[in-house]
């Protein structure tokens, strides 16, 4: 079996795993890792019987997402410190805001960078308080830097000083080149207050920077990651309201294809008019899935189209071959 | 001997020092190895050792008294991880010519575990052999 | 202004030799500290308070060689920065 | 990958697939005494590959990857595949082992009684550890001391010791019967040669030690030993750790009952003759 829809299988039917080889579960775990969803996968398995071997591998990616948790709620408690005078509502995204809420995409979940959300006409007085509290640069490279502050939706990104951890400070959540532009305004002043004071959003706006993320910002690197965020929201919240806030951010169509794929590769129940599949829908499904026995991407081709078509969908065409032409020549390539 | 009896002693508080303005009185762990790669090429390395201060380099990399012949005035001053690894693999540490800056490259090859400067210089290294 | 220590619930002291352990559960942050640091933690941790109240409590449990509110501050700087004190306003 | 080769080392299991064949025959050959990973499941992957399908061939150079990985980590030309293969075991321990408090040491036991040495880097810890070994000595690791969290016991990590330019020879007089690796000539850290580890070392694998002392050797001084303090050992520990910080309150647990239960000592040491004498008076 394809090593990808092995991973999917365990996480969507954990008692799958009662007849795995050792070589399946060799690339059971390579995937896992490469997708991020070692820790997700642990808890999903954690207690099935198993080969002694595979419950060590369980019970290591465990404490490593709790670890990794821990880490990730801290930090988002000190920036909450360093912003706290400002006034300012600071909306958490993506896995910080699901740990923090509870959220079931946070169980094992590998938490990478904080990222936030701020009001547009705020970000200076954001940068300043964290420059203040002992976050700083990390070492922007000119060009870079003037390109993240002209046309992304976040601040070049910071590193602190002492704890060694990003943040993004974002002030939408698709870049300003963008052609599809999600209601900033409307993602603040409907997020939700927790109990600290920090903010996530919505669910249905959750939902929908979630398939933002997984589409039409990004090269679907890590895509079942994202993916299975999707299928645990979207059993979490349900579909009520959801393709009116998602019309109204412009995300509606990436919304449905979201679910339609977390649906193919892990069960999400759909309402009857969601369901479908279309001409694209196998090219984002076999890109999704493309990982070998080792964990490694596979699909160069696939690879490169998607690398390309990520930046079309954030930028107009000329302004596209200026940047490929700048990063290329710097020695980039994708991965 | 008619010492008193301990607890006939008046009590003795204990003595405290705020300390000096200067000094830290909390060091917090960080991981071994920087996270991320941009924290790495963030990260510094010191030639020499603030210890070492006043000490020249040898074109080997070795610490050698002052005005050793052959060798290097330490710069007394820290490199950015980027320029090392332009360095290492055969630039010019900015603002030296290129015999010291080798030198200087080789002290940083040979830094050792618990040296200002190593795990800087191990993260550029990593994976070692 | 006042200073609030993490609840002593969430940390793990253990006195070496000179110097002292407090492993923070909250942050999962090891912290390596000197004098007057697991003093000012203790007296923190029965409530918060400013510059001046912590400087009176230190003054009447200890021989405090240097009482100067300056050097107290720096402190307490330093454990704002690593997170085992947070800032509050008064109310 | 199309070659793939499965060993354990210690409680390690690995999984180590390469585009080209030698890498893996070197590892097969000095590995061939050392048992499969439990249950057939590895811990960790190890890929060499090539980075473009022509450099298989033309000028081939090993790319070093794996379940954990490092942004520019260099590659090796296909001659020095057996040092990569190596490198990716050791990174993947670095960045990924969470089961034990990872040391950077080596380890040496006798009696049930283990000495860890670390503080120092290319200046002699392996070569001290492959010295002690030809006394009799059982070699735990050269590299890596593996503490359990839950029981404060230091579990062996007997890789292939890594022996570095002049240590080659000294080893090699002192070892005669041993088997070597080949030569590695120009790689990034000089001359280098693999060491197997003795039978004892082998067979013993499994049986874990107490920790009895902590070494901080530092070669190139005059002779001489200094206590160290529990909270310098503390600090000095976390910094040859690579994941003390990602094991949280375990391994808060494990290195402070370590520093407080097993004395410390910083040695100073000319030459190894020296410093086996002072290791062997003090433990």
């Amino acid at each position: 079996m394809n090593p990808a829809l092995l991973l999917a299988r365990a996480l969507r039917d954990p008692a799958t795993i009662a007849d795995l080889a050792a070589s399946d579960w060799n690339a059971l775990f390579a995937v896992a890792r490469a997708e991020q969803l070692a820790g997700t996968l642990a808890h999903r398995i954690a207690g099935l019987p198993m080969p002694g071997a595979a419950a060590q591998l369980v019970a290591d990616a465990i404490t490593s997402a709790e670890q990794g948790r821990t880490a990730a709620l801290w930090e988002s408690e000190m920036a909450r410190r360093a912003l706290a005078a400002l006034d300012v509502s600071v909306v958490l995204l993506k896995g910080t805001a699901y740990a923090a809420a509870g959220l079931s995409p946070s169980v094992g979940r590998v938490i990478g960078d904080l990222d936030i959300l701020v009001p547009r006409a705020r970000i200076d007085d954001v940068e300043a308080a964290l420059l203040a509290a002992g976050w700083e640069w990390v070492k922007p490279d000119p060009y870079d830097d003037t390109y993240y502050r002209r046309w992304m939706h976040e601040l070049p990104p910071l590193i602190h000083r002492d704890r060694d951890k990003m943040i993004d400070v974002h002030h939408t959540i698709l870049p300003l080149t963008a052609r599809i532009r999600p209601d900033a305004t409307a993602l603040l002043a409907d997020s939700v207050a927790l109990e600290n004071g920090l903010r996530i959003l919505n669910p249905q706006d959750m939902l929908c920077h979630a398939a933002a993320h997984l589409f039409a910002d990004g090269d679907l690197a890590g895509g079942m990651r994202n993916l299975w965020d999707i299928h645990c929201l979207l059993g979490e919240f349900g579909f009520e309201g959801l393709p009116e806030r998602a019309a109204h951010h412009g995300l509606g169509a990436a919304i449905r294809r979201a679910a339609r794929q977390a649906a193919r590769i892990y069960g999400t129940e759909l309402p009857r008019d969601w369901q479908g599949w279309d001409a694209l829908d196998p090219l984002f499904h076999r890109r999704l899935t493309a990982r070998d026995q080792w964990g490694r991407s596979t699909r160069k081709a696939t690879q490169l189209g998607f690398y390309v078509r990520s930046h079309v969908l954030r930028m107009p065409p000329t302004m596209l071959a200026r940047h490929l032409w700048t990063k290329w020549r710097k020695g980039h390539r994708p991965a | 001997m008619d010492d008193p009896k301990p607890e006939e002693q008046p009590t003795r508080r204990r003595a405290l020092m705020l300390g000096a303005a200067s000094a830290a009185a909390i060091v917090s762990i960080r991981p071994a190895l920087a996270q991320t790669s941009a924290s790495v090429m963030h990260c510094e390395i010191p030639v020499t050792d603030p210890g070492r201060a006043g000490s020249y380099i040898a074109p080997d990399g070795r610490v050698v008294p002052a005005r050793t012949a052959g060798a290097f005035p330490a710069p007394g001053r820290s490199f950015k991880a980027q320029d090392v690894k332009r360095a290492l693999n055969g630039g010019t540490l900015p603002g030296t010519d290129p015999q010291a800056s080798r030198a200087y490259t080789n002290y940083i090859r040979r830094l050792q575990r618990g040296t200002s400067g190593f795990t800087c210089f191990a993260s550029l290294q990593m994976p070692r052999g | 202004m006042l200073y609030r220590a993490a609840d002593p619930a969430t940390l793990r002291v253990v006195p070496l030799d000179a110097l002292t352990l407090v492993y923070h559960r909250a942050s999962g942050i090891t912290h390596i500290v000197d004098a007057p640091v697991p003093e000012i933690l203790a007296i923190l941790a029965e409530g918060p308070r400013n510059v001046a109240g912590l400087l009176g409590v230190l003054v009447e449990r200890f021989d405090l060689a240097d009482p100067d509110p300056a050097a107290l501050a720096v402190r307490l700087d330093e454990l704002v920065g690593a997170g085992l004190v947070e800032r509050t306003c008064a109310i | 990958m199309r070659h793939l080769t499965q060993l354990r080392i210690g409680p390690i299991g690995f999984r180590i697939g390469s585009h080209w064949r030698r890498p893996l025959a070197a590892l097969d050959d000095l590995y061939r005494d050392y048992p499969a990973p439990h249950d057939g499941i590895a811990d960790f992957n190890v890929h060499l590959f090539a980075a473009r399908p022509w450099r298989r061939v033309l000028r081939p150079s090993v790319h070093i990857a794996g379940d954990f990985v490092i942004p520019d980590a260099a590659p090796l030309p296909l001659a020095q595949g057996l040092l990569a293969a190596e490198m990716g075991m050791n990174l993947q321990m670095a960045l990924g082992l969470r089961r034990f408090l990872l040391l950077h040491a080596s380890m040496v036991e006798r009696n049930g009684r283990a000495v860890l040495m670390t503080g120092i880097s290319g200046a002699g810890k392996s070569t001290l550890a492959a010295l002690l070994m030809a006394r009799g000595w059982r070699l735990m690791g050269d590299e890596f001391a593996l503490i359990d969290c839950a029981t404060g016991l230091a579990h062996a990590f007997p890789r292939l010791v890594s022996l570095k330019n002049e240590a080659v020879d000294v080893v090699a007089q002192a070892l005669p019967g041993a088997r070597f690796g080949p030569l590695l000539e120009g790689t990034p850290k000089g001359a280098i040669r693999h060491l197997v580890p003795d039978a004892c070392a082998i067979a013993a694998m499994d049986v874990p030690a107490e920790p009895s002392l902590i070494l901080f050797p530092r070669f190139g001084f005059e002779a001489a030993a200094r206590p160290v303090l529990p909270s310098e050992a503390f600090v000095r520990l976390t910094q040859s750790s690579t994941n003390y910080v990602s094991l949280a309150e375990r391994g808060f647990d494990a290195l402070t009952r370590l520093v407080q239960s097993v004395p410390a000592r910083a040695i100073d040491y000319p030459d190894a003759e020296t410093a086996i004498a002072m290791v062997e008076a003090l433990a």
